[in-house]
């Protein structure tokens, strides 16, 4: 591992900001960004690195195999939140539909936590290919299904589900933007780039600052209740999980051929879990299980941990797989 | 002195994610409208809550009213304790008076 | 035990543009104060609305509510009703108790 | 029919600096839950306010909502009037119906 | 018709964001901005566009004679209801009260779609007058006087008409910051503008973007209604108004002397139909009115046909006219 | 006083924008900017300064003493709502209790008034040292402390005094965020700036406009009920404790060495007042003062006579001193 890239990562000010965020939450500080405001940013960050990428895809051309990068990363997303259900279940005392709850999360990614790796990876100086965001748009879906699958295993018919939350979860906001916007920057180019550029460029990693500075305040919040809600082995499992799926997800990345930075960027989206997303279509789908274990492992056990070690990890895995 | 009517406002408490779906089985049903109002923070027997302070729109809570003859109410209520009866969701019925009684 | 003394709870729906003259004729009639919150989405007779898909202030609904002395409510209703009749607007009055009476 | 039990609504109408410390007094009281909306405007016997047109929280009015079984009420009312006497606070108590009374 | 410039309209970002909105909100998708966000970026653009304006005008001197424009703008919004209450009550069945309404749509504007002019204009290097903004401010007003005559016309003491909203319309906050704007860019002039040009230039078109997703967003769950609420009849007026509109506004720009880029805005401006402060005012003046209908004609139809294929045809109008 | 300076500061953009909104709210009109977008351009203001004060003290070093500073800082913020308080008590009628939360206001600080001073000196091409931003967070507590006891000075047992708000006031959600970004800035230094700058130095004049309209609007809508609420002996009170407060603080800083633009920065706070922490923490510990007194005072009086007039004093003053 590239100590120095560690360290330069750990003191960027985007990993500051999101510690500074973490600290006032704990200590219980005032210090809050309102709802709509945090929404904003996320939709915005979402809006430039989808266009981006999507710029980034039409110069290249397709340099990897579109479709080989999507049909991994769908598979990434349908096998790991299996592993993640078997170590749980053999791990932790959680019920079935609660693992299976958990394991949706981890088999999804953290679009936040990829913004930060490609942060990263641009601060390193490492390319990476612009066709990366459609692998993290495809890393959601598969999750959900196997999770649901996982969760009513073996339970005979059990009296009204509730319908399953296809239709929310297909058009979820975020990924209709993800994808929308990568298809405008796809047809747009560097022209259309030129024009917005001044928006979507030149203040991202300033407005990623503000956003994990809210991140942090978030996970803060959720921390200060870990020791209510999370035993020992649920948080060993916030730990280990996300390097193993790295790991997985870095030699898949290696074996289909992607370069240095797109199997880094792999190993941060399988290693990273949802707290977007996941959450809500979990409400909808799976009621039962307790928001407290999935919300809390992946926001403030996770979260953190991809964002200060796992990130220069996985970049660090992806020049030894390469 | 202005006449008032007796009707009734029913009062749902729900998750955010649920809302749509909520109000899709409201459009539905014999309702003659309904308004939705949102929450800043609460709590229940489970987590307690912020609205700038989650990171999804899970856990966060709407209040819907719905102000009904009470003619209406038993079958409204039936289908609403279907959907509800596993979800979060505080359900609560009070007796108000109205000022134009045929808009409910 | 703290005792309590019977008011009513008048509520008022209201679409936006109309607030700040709603406000200007409670301001003029005898009521001790009130309060405005915001509406998310609803539905009645005509259009359903979302807050976060409306162009503009036209179609998004506020609620208004007053507490105050029984004794006051015909006057306020008769002007309210006044200014509502051709409008949207749900009215409902119902009954509450209050901690301290002389400020309504 | 759909079965339903009485219990009480709880409104407090509160300060928005107030709202943490009632808050944080309700989570140590025999309170099943409750759950704040935000205010857009208002006016009481001192000032009117805008939420828009503020610098500060200060002026600026939460509502909380507690439904809870009639036995708890005396209890928490004694302990909320103690924090609002010297306070602005509007609190209302009224009757509703509710579908699972083990909640509250 | 310069059918590369409308191509270059059609794929330009602002555009396809729109489009990407429109299809969101088609597709019954969660995507939202929230409502404050939505209302910032619209006071950002205003303050823009009427600073801009403003420095623009204290560069070159009132290039043209302000007062001829506002009242040729004026004008215009006076006279244009009065023909779209005509051909409303001639070719729909609309009440005299719901004809009068949109036609107060109609004499009005869409800012947006000026704004949006103003870049499409910038694409093609086309310059244009500073002025042009106040005959945007100029062109709200009369409309609605216009329209509350022609609904009330003949009816022998309508009891309890509400109160006219003139103080609402004259203060309008939108009309107030793009007034404002203006004389502040005129006082300052370039100083003034190169002190917050990274602010209110640079990142304008990626701002307009973004609006225009909010504005596909809220124009899509509008044409969700259209087949409930539109007749064919009235969705033709949708779109047959704004050309014949524009026209006239372009030959009125070309009588009264104005260049290029002011005949194209100038029709642009007769064009567009409001869909922010005249339902509003409708609500207030003439709450018997269907807001279904002209919120869906302004919003759902006239809206998408200016963005698209108007404002292409209003600048090639303008050439020909000049 | 240098009075080419002073009109070069009531033509600049930033009082220009605050003067709109004062006549729009003046004139009552709807214009308003939603509440969440005026936390959010306030953290962002409270961010960049922060983070630009924390680099520039890592470059320079900290060139005075930080100590030095803060101690001044402090002791200005207690003895100041002392004169405060024997001066409202003496030229006014308002009670005891009103008296002491008016003074805790002035003792206190204004941010954006501390922002548009570097603004001002920035165009003056005066430099000022970075660890400025740290007296201003240094200057709420102690007024705070004071008031509280100048309120409750000699009345034997006031009975359910409520609990002081310390944690409040400590943990307030503004000054956490100053320091957070001071330090990060500090911690990251010109890298760290340089990554961010785009987003956090080049906009800031123009955010800085959009957020003195607000300011203007808020501070409009409060000067309608000035008759209302303030006599003559207050509002004078408004007007004459400013520059007095001003030059005490001044003298204290060519005292203890601070160069010109470091005079100048501690003259606007001492003579600034607090008109968002202040009047939120006296509610909790001073239920009983009245809030349309201090909020008057201090936001419709006091803080657009330091925009307009006090800033170029302030300037001019520490060109005396030093
Ligand atoms: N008794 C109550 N009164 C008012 N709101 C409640 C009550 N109980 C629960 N809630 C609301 O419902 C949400 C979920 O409750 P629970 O499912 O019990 O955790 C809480 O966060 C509150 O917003
Ligand atoms: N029965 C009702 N209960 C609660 N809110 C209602 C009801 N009817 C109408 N509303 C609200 O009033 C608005 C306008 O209603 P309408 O004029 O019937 O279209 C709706 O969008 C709702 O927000
Ligand atoms: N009678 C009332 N009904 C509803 N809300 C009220 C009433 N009186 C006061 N309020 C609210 O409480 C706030 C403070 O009231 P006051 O302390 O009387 O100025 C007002 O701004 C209103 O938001
Ligand atoms: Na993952
Ligand atoms: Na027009
Ligand atoms: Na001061």
């Amino acid at each position: 591992m590239d100590w120095a890239l560690a360290i330069q990562n750990l003191i960027s000010p985007p990993v500051l900001f999101f510690a500074l965020g973490l600290v006032a939450a704990l200590a219980r500080s005032d210090l809050s960004i309102p709802e709509a405001i945090a929404k904003a940013l996320s939709l915005y960050l979402m809006l430039a690195i989808g266009f981006k990428g999507g710029v980034a895809a039409s110069e290249n051309g397709l340099t990897v195999d579109l479709l080989l990068v999507i049909g991994a990363a769908g598979l990434l997303s349908a096998s790991i939140p299996i592993l993640a259900f078997w170590l749980l279940r053999t791990t932790t005392r959680v019920s079935q539909i609660d693992a299976a709850a958990i394991a949706a999360h981890y088999g999804s990614i953290s679009i936040v936590t990829f913004i930060a790796g490609t942060a990263a990876l641009d601060a390193a100086g490492i390319a990476f290919p612009g066709i990366m965001v459609a692998a993290a748009a495809a890393m959601e879906a598969p999750a959900i299904a196997i999770a649901l699958f996982l969760a009513h295993r073996g339970q005979a018919g059990t009296p009204q589900t509730p319908k399953a939350p296809w239709r929310e979860v297909a058009l979820n906001g975020s990924i209709v933007l993800l994808i929308g916007a990568f298809i405008i920057g796809m047809v747009t180019g560097q022209k259309g780039y030129s024009d917005i550029e001044p928006f979507i460029a030149d203040p991202f990693k300033g407005v990623l600052c503000l956003f994990l500075l809210d991140m942090g305040l978030v996970a803060g919040r959720e921390l200060r209740q870990v020791r209510k809600t999370l035993t020992p082995a649920l948080l060993a499992f916030g730990l280990y999980m996300p390097p193993i799926a790295g790991v997985i997800g870095g030699v898949t990345g290696a074996l289909i051929g992607l370069p240095d930075g797109g199997i880094a960027l792999l190993a941060i989206l399988s290693g990273s879990a949802s707290y977007i997303a996941v959450p809500a279509a979990m409400r909808l789908a799976l009621p039962q299980a307790k928001p407290a274990l999935y919300l809390t492992l992946s926001l403030a056990i996770t979260f953190p941990f991809n964002l200060t070690i796992g990130i220069p990890f996985y970049i660090a895995l992806a020049g030894w797989l390469s | 002195m202005t006449q008032t009517y007796p009707k009734k406002r029913l009062s749902i408490i729900i998750e955010a994610p649920f809302l749509n779906r909520l109000l899709d089985l409201l459009d539905g049903l014999d309702v003659p409208g309904y308004t939705a109002l949102p929450a800043l923070a609460g709590r229940g027997k489970s987590r307690s809550w912020r609205r700038d302070a989650l990171s999804s729109d899970a856990g966060r809570m709407v209040q819907v009213l719905i102000v009904l003859d009470q003619g209406k109410v038993p079958a409204v209520l039936q289908e609403i304790r279907k959907v509800l009866d596993q979800q979060i969701g505080i359900v609560t019925l009070s007796d108000v008076e109205v000022l134009r009684p045929e808009l409910f």
